[in-house]
Formats: C-alpha cells, structure tokens, sequence
C-alpha cells in the first residue's frame, strides 16, 4: 500500500507537448509510471513518445483514456484554468508542478476544489513518488527506494537531500509527498499525516517544515492529537531574516509569525523529534 | 512588491477612497512650492520602503511653506534603516479626531482573504495583536463571492462608528476591497484612516504589497518598482532569474533549490558560522545562470568563503560545474570555496572541477564543516 | 405538524422600520407567530410594537435571541446582502418577499445558499402560511383554516384565492407555501412536494403553476417517481402571448418552451388532476 | 429590455468583439453618406425590436452609396410586423466564409448562464434545437467563478474551428461573457458570428435583452430604451407602475396579482369570452394607480365590458373602489363594467360602488361569466 498514486494510477498530463512536461514524461513513463493521456490545446490529435495520445481538452482525454489523474506543467498564468479543466472533467486527483501561481487566484482555485471535492497537490511542488510503483512529479526516481517511512515536505531539492541520505541507509518510502511552497496550497501537511496514519504500510512519517505559515503548528496540534505513529521533523529557515521571501512564495516571516523557532517548538512540545540538520533527519529514523 | 505610500494613495484614490490633497516632491523646493498650493501648513513624508520612518524623523509637519523646505531639506538627506530617502510626499495637514486601523490581507491558514480593522490606528497593528486581540475584528471574505456590504457595515459596528460616518465607511472598506483585488495583493492597509475635525473620514496613510507572481498582469504596477530601494546585487540576481538575499555573515552560499538553500544557510550556523545570502539558483539551471550568481555572491566584500551546494535532479552536475568554470575566469577570486555535487552527473561535474582547486565534500556536513573551517581561516 | 414554520418559529424580520415591514410584522404578531428581532441596519437599540428589539445586524440579532427563521422585506437592490448576512449568520430559512432582485445577483445567491445548505422561499413571494400556528410572510391568516391540505404555489393573490375556495368548502390547509414568481428562486415545487410527501399532517397537494420555465414539469416528474399522496393542479397563463413577460418576471413563454398547455399535459400524464379554473380547485379537492 | 442590433453591438465592441464598420441613420440621404464612407457596398438594416426583419425584406444589400440610398427610403418607409422602422443600419458588407451562432442566455432550470454555440449559425437557436440538437453545445458557467477559458476553447473544439481561429474565438466569447455580467442581460448573442473570406472573425448581427430589474445600477443602459417601439399605453402604465400588455380580445381585466390577473383571462376564455389584457395592479394600490389602470383598459376601443377582480390583502376593497369612481367620473365609459370584490375591506368598497351602476359577483366563475355575457351583449 501507499498514498496517493500506485501502480493503478492512470495518469494524464497536462502540458504535455512543452519542455518541462515532454522531459519530465518521459522520465516518468521510464520509471514505470502510467502514462495514459496528455492534453495540449492545440495539438489533439498527436502523440507523445509514439504511444501517448494528445488531446484538446481534459474532457476528451478522460472519455477517451480513462485518466484518474492529473499532472500540470503549464505556465503560471494559465495553471488555475488547467486545474479547473481537471477538476471539472471529475479527475479526483490534480499535482500542480507550477511555480509562481497568483495567490488570489490559488484561494478562489483552493475554494472551489474544496466544494468539488478534488484533491490538489501543490502548486509549486515537486509532486509524488510511491518508490517501485508510480512517480507522479520531478522527483528523481533513482534516489529513492521502497519503504515504510511517509514523507512530507513543503521544498523540493531539501527532499531530495532526505530521501537520499535514507536511501544511503537503507531506509525506503511508501510514498514521499511534495506540498509545495507556496502560501496557499490545496494540500497541508495535516491532510498528508492524517493519509499516513492510515495507510498500513507507513510505519514511521518524516515531516519536512519551512518558515511562514502555521501548518506546522497545526500539524503539531494533529500530532498530538491523532498520530499513532512516530514523526520525525525538520524545519528550514533558522536563519533566514524576517520580512524577506525566501524563494518559495510561502516562506516568509511576516509580522514575526512564522519562525522557525515557533514551529520547532511547537512540534517538540508534541514529542516530535526535530533533526538539526537535513542529513541528521536519517539518522534519527534509522534509531527509532 | 511592495508600494510607496504615495503609490498606494495614488491607488486608494482611484478607487474612490478620500485621500489628502498632496503631491510627491524630489527637492526641498518643489516641497516649498506644493505647500504654498496647499496652503502652508502642510506635513513632509519621507518615501521609503522600511517601517518605523516617523521614530527615525522621516514625517515632520510644516506650519508654512518656508519651514516644508527646510524639512524636506532635511528628511531628503537622511538615511532610513539604511536607504537613502530620494522623495517626500508634501500632504495637506488635517486635524485628527480619530485614528483607525483597516487592512486586507490573506490569512493562509483560512485560505481567504481577511479584512482586519481596529478603532486603535495609527501604531503597528501586528502590536494591537499581541497585546489587545480583542480590540481588532477580523472578517473573512469569500474569494469566490467577494466582499458583501453588510460585512463592512458589521466593521463599523464593531468600531463603534457613529452613525453618520456609516455609508462613507463601507464605501472606503468597498474601494479598499476592490484596490486589494484588482491590482492582485496580498496587503492593502489604510493606517490610520482618520476622522477629521471637520468631519471626514481620510486615509493619512496606506501601505500596499503587490504579489510578485501576478504582476505579468498589471504591467501599470510593474514600473512602480523603485529599484533605487533594493540591493543592487538583488536588483542583478533578479534580471538573471535568480532568488538572492544578502546577509550579514561571511560565507557565500550557492544551492539549488529554496529548501535546500535554508537548509544549507542553517547548517552553516549549526557549525558555527554565519551565511554571507540566500542563493536558489533554480532547476535546470544553466551554466550562464551560475556564473552569474557566483560573481554576485562574490561581489559581496564580507564573503570569506563560499559553499556549493548542488543536488542534481533537474539540474545536471556538468552544467553546474561548467558555469563555475566560466565565472572563477572571470572573477578569479581570492577565497576558498567548498563544492558538495551530488545526484544527476554529479560525477562529470567533479572531474571538471578537478583543477579548479576547490575543495570537495561528500555530505552537507561535511560541506559546512569545510566551509566554516576554510572562512575562519582566512 | 406542518412543515417549513410553526409554533416554535423564531422569527427575524430583516427591514423591520420600513413601512412594508412594520405594516406585516404586525399582522404576524396578530396572527401569533413568534417574532423575537428585527434588523434595520442603523437603528439598533430601537424598539418596534414596544417588545420587539431591533439590531444593527442579522449576528447580533441571533445571538441575542435566538432567532432561527428570518423573513426579509428590505428593497431589492438590498436583497440579495440581507440574504447573504441571513445565511453566513446560521439561520437556516430565509423567506424573502421582496420583488425586483436581479436574476443574477439570484443566480449567485442561491448558488452560495446551495454549498451552504440554507433554505431560501422566495423571493417575490408572499411566503409561508401555517394556519393557527404561524404566518411568515404576507398570506392574509383569516383566509384559510388549519387542515390537511399541503399548498405550493409560484403566485401571491391567486393562491389567496384557492385558501379563500377551500375554507369556504370548510377544507384546511397544513402548510402553504409561496415559492414565488421569479425566474430564479430558492425553493422548486419539488422541493416543496418532497416536504409534502414526507409531512404527516398533509394528505393532499394543492399545486398552483404558471407559464414560464420548465418547474412544473420537473415537479410532474418527482410526483410520477415519489409521490404517494393526491396532488391537483392548476396552470395559470392559458391565454399569455409569448415573450410577454406576465407581470412575475418568471412568467413568459421564451422560445415556444414553458407553455401552460405543455405543463397541463405533463401533470395529466402522470395523473395529477389539473382544474380548468381557480375555484374548481376546491371543488376536485373536497371530491378527492 | 430589448436592446436594438446597433446598441448591442456597441456594447459588443467595448468589450473587444469585432463588429463590422457602420454607423445607424434616419435617413436615406444619412445612410447614402455612411455608404460613401464604407466604399460604397453596405448592407441596410431596418433597426426594429422583433424577430423576422429579413424575411419581411429589412436586411438588403446595396451595392453602391446610390443603391444604398434607394434601400433606406424603402426600409424606412416600412412596417415590420406593425412597427414602423424609424432607423436603420448600414454596415460595411462581408464576405462570409462560415455562419456561427453563439448566446448567453440564463438557464432557469440549472439556474446558471449557459453559453450555446453551434455551427449552424443564421438562424434561429430554437430551430436548430428542436431540429438537430446533436448541432448545439450547451456549457453552464459557475456563477461565482464566471467563465473559464478552458470552456470556451471547447466550444471551439466542438464547432470544429480551424485552430487559427482559437485565440480570437475565445477573446470573443470571453467579452461576450462579460458584456453578459457587466450589463446584467438575460440574453447575450452574437447571430452570426461570421468567419470572413479575410480569415477573420466578425460579429455581423448582435442581439441583448437586459433584466429590467437590473436597470437600477445601468443608467446608461435605460437611457437606450427605444419606447417608440413600445405600445403606448403599455408606456403609459409604465408610468404608474402598473404591469399592462394589451391583447385582442374585447374583455378588459383589472386584477390585482399577475398569477391572478392570468387566471382572470383564462377564465374569461374558459367561459367563451376573449381577454383584452393583461393588468395587474399590484399589492396595495392606490385610488390614483387603480383609476390610471381604468383609463388605459378604457383607451383600447375594442374593449366591451370590464372585469375588476379584487381579492383585498394588502390592497383594501374601499380603496379600490375609491379609483374606480374616480376614473369613471373623468372617462365616463359605455361599457358595462363587472366587478367582484372579496377580503380585506370588500364590503365597504361593495357599498361605495352601489350607486355606480356596476354588475357585481360573488366567485370569480360568476364574475367571468356576466363579463362575458355583457359584452356579448354590446
């Protein structure tokens, strides 16, 4: 088992035909991911590494394909209607790669999939890797192995640097889960804990946290509150000033919320363990 | 983004919200001048993009125009926190009953956009927070619906407004509503919106923040920005499409990835020394892109050492190791520098590097351990 | 029992002080109906029949008393914000009286009413008459006398006619429902005979149609599919013109489509009798 | 309110919909100069508010500024289905390609806007619906939300646009979509919506119909109310507040309610008689409305008795009856008036007509039938 995206994801990519989204198909079809559908507007009617159709509209795709699953690698300002093309075609399951998406347009998109019922990951986010089973996102394959440890994160290289020092020690993951780093997202770290409490084949979940925002207090409050299971954190930015937009668009002290300092407090308060630095994060998992 | 105050009045007018006669000087005459027009009497505002402008003696009020020029004289050759102030804004003085606090925001926790307002204006209203919560109301607008009328009115209820300040009230929280929307952001805050001697309600004060991401579409705000306000070195890194923040410490950082790139900086302090910036130079980024950002790192007197921190995935090794190739030619610089590359030709990036005489490390530790050790050393 | 208001109705009249409404409030105090608070934005603290407290807003009017029923009589370019103040303060029936309201401003109202699960009557209704219990809204109360019959209805004086026919013949009402003339509302016929149908006290249903839109046939189907009890019916707008609009902005015949003839004939073919003229209503109904 | 074909295309191209070049004239010599002008070939096009304007020889094509001239003294001298034609359009002339309508109208039933589009444009919607609905695509829009671009790329998916034509369809339906919301109408279309032999596309004929209740926030819009196109005594019970439209029949019917007052005609029919109107005077009506409503059922000659059914609520019987004896001493009719009086009051309104010379009923089925009868008798 795992989270998310399996072996059984059927997945459709929107963007298909553009750099980003023709480099990182291929990587994703060559890790055994399915690959089903891509949708251009446009270029209906062609195909992808000689086996995936193109199609207009996500509607078509899903008739024709059967997609369960979408991921978006459009520009920034056509991103919001990609995503209410997915949802609005019934995909239960949208990741948003995207970067640099307009805040407002993520809290009227984040409105709307709420009442739909869609999930979102992202944007701004790496995306999904079930290790052996489904890469759904920029997550390099090779440096992951399958597991019991979930991981959640807001960054994308940071993750890398994790999954990679498990690798290192033999530790694998279900599935590793990029929320993404902007300020409003359609999943939060609380969504994602409250999937790997459940899902059976998660035994322990490293939590990967970042200045700006309270979703890792409110994380802290789910922890203690609902987890059964050990979590492992670690949050970036003790040392970034405060007023000042750290590359992600979330990571942001404002008005002295948001400090690192406050959510590794709040996260030690609920018996978490907070790692000091990345590569420590596999340490401590290694000897729970 | 953030706007200059005249900017963001200039805004809240357009939208309908009462703002005082005034103009935007750049010498002490033309301050002299626009308060003859006003009258005289008349307060000089230093236009700088840092808070706490009024302790530092940026706003001064003129009882004639012969006193604006002396002021402005003075405010136009203070240093604010560090930025030079090159503009006053010369507004009409008014005579102040009541000071409010009204402001738009997005609470990300709730995922919608609030409007918070306090009968406490006129101080910063993060400090009403914390210290009297109850004296601010907060009210959270549906951004698929917007903001309905009885919601302003709920506002001036909670702020005890008298009655005949009502309608004029809900067509400023309105105007505020709508500048906060059209123009995409993420702060539009009248502080304080005054009640006047005579009567009227004006907005003294108004501060806007625009989102980054959505300024493709208001190219009007775009050429708001004043340059002459950012480090140049982050005026630079922003041309090249790079994410850079000065600091104060001494090593350089260079790391693709915005996580990763905390991380990094925080790393280096764990080891007991204190990063120079915050460097993300993206993925898949290019050697030009490098090169770039390692002159800017090194434009930086106080870098003693500088640390590269590369995990390839999008980002290829070689192409990392190439555009550093291409910068230490250029800039052939005097301080050690520590190279940590691992993942996507991680190894062709290495051997590249080879001659280059820097030093390598297999792990982020021991990378900021290196780095820390190479910066004391110099 | 009854449905939608009775005894235990704690009513809220939205625009208290204007004439329409301190005119009707006292008629429904006469006929007994609770009515604990009103709002007139700009007069909280002022008192109406001497025992009726007047709030600034619909919140404080709830908290203060407990108000879970509010009928709105403030102008329409008003309206649709009494109604969203009504809704985001937790009342769960709105009834709205007011004409005019503009059918998009309607759309979106009652599409945020939708996700939010509140129940509007009207607009452009003359509301909800339970004889001998309560009246909310402005159905005169010594037309019609406590019964068994269940009334729905889009029309305000013809329905006073049919009460006024069937307590002649001495037959009584359970509930009568005005839902309204306009092209857009919140409550549908069906919604109304599903309440009907599940309401013990109700027997029978009195349906009273008009030309314009496609409710009645909708309701011919839910009556074919769900309804157990007797329902009759009659169609004003026999003789209409089309693309004449009939004095309710809902009643116009567009494009050959919302013709009496045609909702006639889907009620009679699911059985429902439908009477010729007003008065002959009773007479079906006293046969039944 | 039915906005003519000029006004909505006006309207149209604010919003960045291209309409042909042209101008309106009221005259045959103003329509030769505006031919002139467009280089001679135009197309004259009588601006009436009904339907089949083309069929009855409205829309002709004038191949010079002199034919154009010939065209216009025709068109305007013409009645179309019993309006005059006081203006008329001259357009520049297209090559036309492909026809292809496309309308917002408000779908009652899913209670959002729907957006139909269909390549078989020229025609009637309702045509093509009942004929080849396969041909019609139907897309509801979000009424919070507002249309997506992605929903107006399928209609171009669906009308098998050449993909050349994508970018500016979708501009076009989006300014279609926000003359829509911008103007509060009910109808919004664009029939056709042409593909020129120039490859460009172009919105020949335009139609709008704006929610009358809306008129309140679009002065500009009431102000292009054609009321020459209305029947003047539907103008005149505008006025007054009354809802009137006249019909053929020789029973007048003031009834207070508009389900009441539709009942009230199909009675009279019911009974072998014919309505003359509709008139709902409304809730609570005053003497002065109800006397009003008296003298413009009075102005229709083919009127032979009058039926007043009065069911007092709100509106009082006394009251009633006060109008009507005052309309009856200024128009002093031949014909024999019935009416029928019940609730609120009724009793006393009973008494004040007594001496007037009226036939009265106790249910509504009497009332229709004496009315009937009576005029039968005239």
């Amino acid at each position: 088992m795992s989270i998310l995206v399996d072996k059984n994801t059927r997945l459709l990519v929107q963007g298909i035909t553009g750099n980003e989204g023709l480099f990182h198909t291929t990587q994703m079809v060559a890790y055994g991911t399915q690959v089903v559908a891509g949708v251009t507007p446009g270029k209906g009617g062609e195909w992808v590494l000689d086996k995936i159709p193109v199609f207009d509209s996500v509607k078509m795709a899903v008739e024709a394909t059967g997609a369960n699953t979408s991921i978006i690698f459009v520009p920034a300002r056509f991103a919001p209607d990609a995503i209410f093309e997915a949802a609005d075609a019934g995909i239960p399951l949208i990741v948003c790669i995207t970067e640099g998406i307009p805040v407002q347009d993520m809290m009227r998109v984040r409105h709307y999939l709420d009442q739909k019922k869609v999930r979102l990951i992202g944007p701004n986010c790496p995306g999904l890797l079930t290790p052996g089973e489904a890469k759904v996102g920029i997550i390099p394959g090779n440096i992951a192995i399958p597991g019991n440890v979930g991981i959640v994160s807001r960054s994308g290289t940071l993750t890398y640097e994790v999954l990679y020092a498990l690798k290192l020690r033999g530790i694998g993951a279900s599935t590793c889960v990029g929320i993404g780093g902007d300020p409003i997202n359609g999943t939060s770290f609380t969504d994602v804990l409250e999937m790997f409490e459940r899902d059976p084949q998660t035994e322990k979940v490293v939590l990967i946290g970042e200045i700006g925002g309270t979703d890792e207090e409110r994380a802290a409050e789910f922890i203690a509150a609902r987890m059964t299971k050990p979590v492992v954190a670690f949050i970036a930015g003790q040392t970034a000033p405060p007023g000042k937009r750290m590359g992600h668009a979330g990571a942001i002290i404002e008005g002295g919320a948001g400090t690192a300092a406050d959510k590794i407090r709040a996260l030690q308060a609920v018996g978490v363990r907070v790692a000091r630095h990345p590569e420590e994060i596999a340490e401590i998992v290694a000897n729970l | 983004m953030k706007l200059h105050e005249y900017q963001s009045k200039q805004i809240f007018a357009r939208y309908g919200i009462p703002i005082p006669r005034g103009r935007i000087a750049e010498t002490a005459a033309a301050a002299r001048q626009i308060a003859e027009e006003l009258g005289g009497r008349a307060v000089i505002k230093a236009q700088v993009l840092v808070g706490g402008r009024g302790k530092a003696g940026g706003v001064r009020l003129a009882r004639d125009a012969q006193e604006a020029e002396q002021l402005a004289t003075q405010i136009l050759s203070m240093e604010i926190k560090g930025l030079p102030v090159r503009k006053v804004l010369v507004d009409e003085a008014a005579s102040i009953e009541q000071e409010i606090y009204l402001g738009i925001t997005n609470d990300r926790a709730a995922r919608k956009p609030v409007i918070m307002a306090s009968a406490a204006g006129g101080v910063e209203i993060e400090e009403v927070a914390r210290q009297t919560p109850e004296k601010i109301i907060k009210v959270h607008v549906d951004p698929l619906l917007g903001l309905r009328e009885y919601q302003a009115r709920d506002i001036a209820v909670f702020l005890d407004l008298p009655r005949e300040y009502w309608r004029s009230f809900i067509a400023i929280t309105q105007g505020l509503w709508r500048a906060y929307v059209e123009n995409d952001a993420t702060l539009a805050e009248i502080n304080p919106l005054v009640i006047t001697r005579d009567q009227r309600l004006l907005a003294l004060d108004g501060k806007m923040i625009i989102d980054d991401n959505a300024l493709f579409r208001h190219p009007d705000l775009a050429e708001m920005r004043d340059v002459d306000e950012d480090a140049p070195a982050e005026v630079e890194a922003r041309k090249y499409g790079l994410s850079y923040i000065k600091l104060d410490g001494s090593i350089g950082c260079m790391v693709n990835g915005a996580g990763l790139a905390m991380a990094t900086m925080d790393i280096i302090k764990y080891f007991g020394g204190e990063p120079a910036n915050f460097l993300d130079v993206g993925g898949g980024a290019s050697a030009e892109k490098v090169a770039a950002a390692l002159r800017i790192i090194l434009s930086d007197p106080n870098v003693k050492a500088v640390l590269f921190n590369i995990f390839g995935g999008i980002t290829r090794g070689d192409v990392v190791a190439r555009g550093i190739l291409t910068a230490l030619e250029e800039v052939k610089p005097r301080v050690p520098m520590v190279i940590r590359l691992v993942g996507t030709n991680a190894e062709e990036g290495r051997q590249m590097l080879a001659q280059a005489n820097m030093i390598t490390a297999e792990t982020l530790a021991e990378a900021a351990q290196k780095a820390v050790a190479a910066a004391k050393a110099m």
